[in-house]
């Protein structure tokens, strides 16, 4: 979606604040208990991270504007909790459950020693590729025009832009589908645009290097 | 754009929720609080930038690592016992005295957990995402760091699920010192790419 | 400038709410206030149309969308006034004149009479041309990226994409430039844009037309 | 994202606001509150969408002058003694069986008010503003209107001084109606192109 979220090169969001490096992790214990929840519920195999990533954008542009980053997190998993069924709205209304969650759910409750491995095993988002890549380094790209409700990770600023592929990064997970339960692999490339190209013959002289899936991508003419 | 959220007494609206929303979830049988405390305790005290550094130090110290770094860092970095969850696809990006990198996810706030832990507030916000890809000699200088003229700036932009981490040059006056030493002088702020690495004086 | 006031095509901004044609022009006493003192305002001459939608664009993300519509005029009429120094940052706190503004200014003061004058009237915006136009009608263009923090009116959605030259509508001020108080004429032409150039393949099948001057246009390869 | 101002009793801030400016203006020596006073009344009582209901039935009745419409509107619409501010440059779109047209101002609200009068909230609205150059057909269903699938929409974004008028397609059933009746079926809406012009049995 063409949401608020996608601020690149945007002006007027106002100053930007750098720090000391010696803040603590969490601001408070809350926004570590939305951490913690947020990726303990991902675990629940319910929803992708990517349809995390679309219930946050989905808030609308005020909540955006207006929420704090974690304030957001909760919005966005509340959100996504109630929409897999694994809360209704009657229960986050009134803070009791009526009843325990199916077990199926309840099977795959993230344990103190799985968060530990997951932690420190992750999990890869590159797949077998079911076809060549399209595209090779040094071939010129344009970002097609996209603007779908959906989730997307075509960048808007640069979509309807020229730039060059640089490197084939292998078949990974596309965020579009995967947004909707569909785990199918696309080729992702690194693409690098000059800056004039992206913010006018003003910019000064930098390079801005996007991923970006197959399909998000046309042949230059 | 900060936000205030819990820091009052009595506990604010969002901590109230928070806890609802745990206490709910524990309820029904989805959510174990010991989980919830070993991510945490996870991210505040296993998992962060001290883990980046190491790889920065001895790539410093140790040429065979820095090609195997700038080759496959998710490799080398599993090579020294580091990996995990959002740095499943590591790629690392090396300062030179021509080239300065700049890492920033204009979309949300993708960062490489294993080696730099939690993102801090400001690579979070709004006005950090919206001017690192269209103004990032602004952004450099927001932080003090002043590029000249003709050094070349590359902006990743953390789109994917590729993780990107910079190495800064090693600065000037520590010949002879060991990884260990060398680490005290790579900030989380040089590897996101915003300072350089410190100088032997500054840590001093 | 890139800001939130540059809608075209963003998702997120809540429901659009339809009215009967039959409310009153203004919601209520204050808001037409606003509308008239913007007018009369503008009316002295310190600032030009573009510089006040420059001022209101000036806000910021959280204020384009925190503020009604008038209160946004209000804001950015304050802000000229201000920066014009027609009235002092002290005046504004206190609401209290330090005294008359200069002679010249308060010459141009509009009475009731010019302001019905300059209802009728208006004033048209297009020069005689110092060149001849650039591009003509059937022409394919590209509108160039342009991402600087000044006044512009080459919407975001369009720069970047091809589109075709339909009619050139002759001199016109050049906004970028007006907003800075330079009053020059630059050739404007409308162009039609296909929706999917714009929004992608999805987009259903409609023609977008934009008036864009001379120096956002390159021509298409 | 519509927004209470100062509809409260007691005055709202806004209203406090506004009032405080105008005095001080005043008080200046550059504001005349009787100025206001007549700019105020010329968009509530004399210019509003009657003038370009008045043009589009014109229109209807007189072949020559829809031509001269199509041809230049600022000289068609002075012809019968409308113009002014925000309407110097008048451009007329048709509505034919074939071509369906759509104004908006994406920017900001431009609008062409000698004909129009001022604009409507929802017009003014960013949902409006943002939907009507990327998806018009859903802007027009939320007005109630279906166009076959045939049907070409043309949206006009009103980037420049350039104000454009929508005539929409004469009823059908109005065979023999005077200049002044065939006005009360164009409404607002209708040529902002919104919503067709009023059928008869509606408008009875």
């Amino acid at each position: 979606m063409n949401g608020l979220h996608d601020v690149g090169g945007m002006h007027g969001l106002g100053r930007l604040v750098p720090d000391t490096g010696d803040e603590a992790v969490f601001g408070s214990r809350s926004q570590a208990r939305v951490f913690a929840l947020t990726i303990a519920a991902g675990a629940l195999g319910r929803w992708s991270l990517d349809a995390s990533r679309h219930a946050r954008e989905r808030l609308g542009a005020v909540d955006q504007l207006r929420l704090g980053y974690f304030e957001r997190w909760l919005a966005g998993l509340t959100l996504q909790l109630r929409e897999s069924g694994v809360v209704t709205a009657d229960e986050l209304a009134s803070g009791n459950a009526d009843g325990p969650a199916p077990e199926e759910v309840v099977a795959r409750r993230l344990t103190a020693e799985r968060a530990g491995r997951a932690v420190e095993r992750g999990r890869r988002s590159d797949l077998e590729a079911a076809s060549a890549p399209r595209f090779t380094p040094g071939q010129r790209v344009r970002v097609r025009p996209h603007a779908t409700p959906g989730q997307t990770r075509a960048v808007r600023y640069a979509q309807g832009r020229f730039g060059e592929v640089r490197v084939h990064h292998g078949c990974h997970v596309f965020p579009d589908r995967n947004a909707r339960g569909e785990r199918v692999g696309e080729h992702l490339y690194g693409v690098a645009f000059d800056a004039r190209e992206l913010w006018g013959g003003s910019a000064t002289g930098h390079t801005v290097h996007v991923d970006l899936w197959e399909p998000y991508l046309e042949e230059a003419p | 754009m900060t936000h205030p959220d819990d820091h009052t007494e009595p506990p604010s609206e969002f901590a109230l929720e928070v806890r609802a929303l745990e206490s709910l979830l524990v309820e029904k049988g989805v959510i174990d609080p010991a989980a919830l405390d070993e991510l945490i305790d996870a991210y505040e005290h296993r998992v962060g930038p001290r883990n980046g550094a190491h790889l920065v130090a001895r790539a410093w110290t140790d040429p065979a690592f820095a090609d195997a770094l700038l080759d496959d860092a998710t490799a080398a970095a599993a090579s020294v016992g580091i990996g995990g969850l959002q740095g499943e696809h590591l790629v690392a990006v090396a300062n030179t005295p021509e080239v300065h990198n700049l890492v920033v996810c204009t979309l949300c706030s993708c960062y490489p957990w294993p080696v730099l832990g939690l993102p801090p507030a400001w690579y979070k916000s709004a006005p950090y995402r919206a001017r690192a890809v269209a103004d990032p000699r602004s952004v450099l200088a927001a932080f003090g760091t002043h590029l000249a003229d003709d050094v070349e700036v590359q902006v990743w932009d953390s789109t994917s699920e590729i993780r990107y981490l910079v190495t800064p040059m090693r600065p000037a006056g520590t010949d002879g010192w060991s990884t260990g030493e060398l680490e005290t002088l790579v900030t989380r702020n040089s590897m996101i790419g915003v300072e350089p690495a410190r100088s032997p004086q500054a840590a001093a």
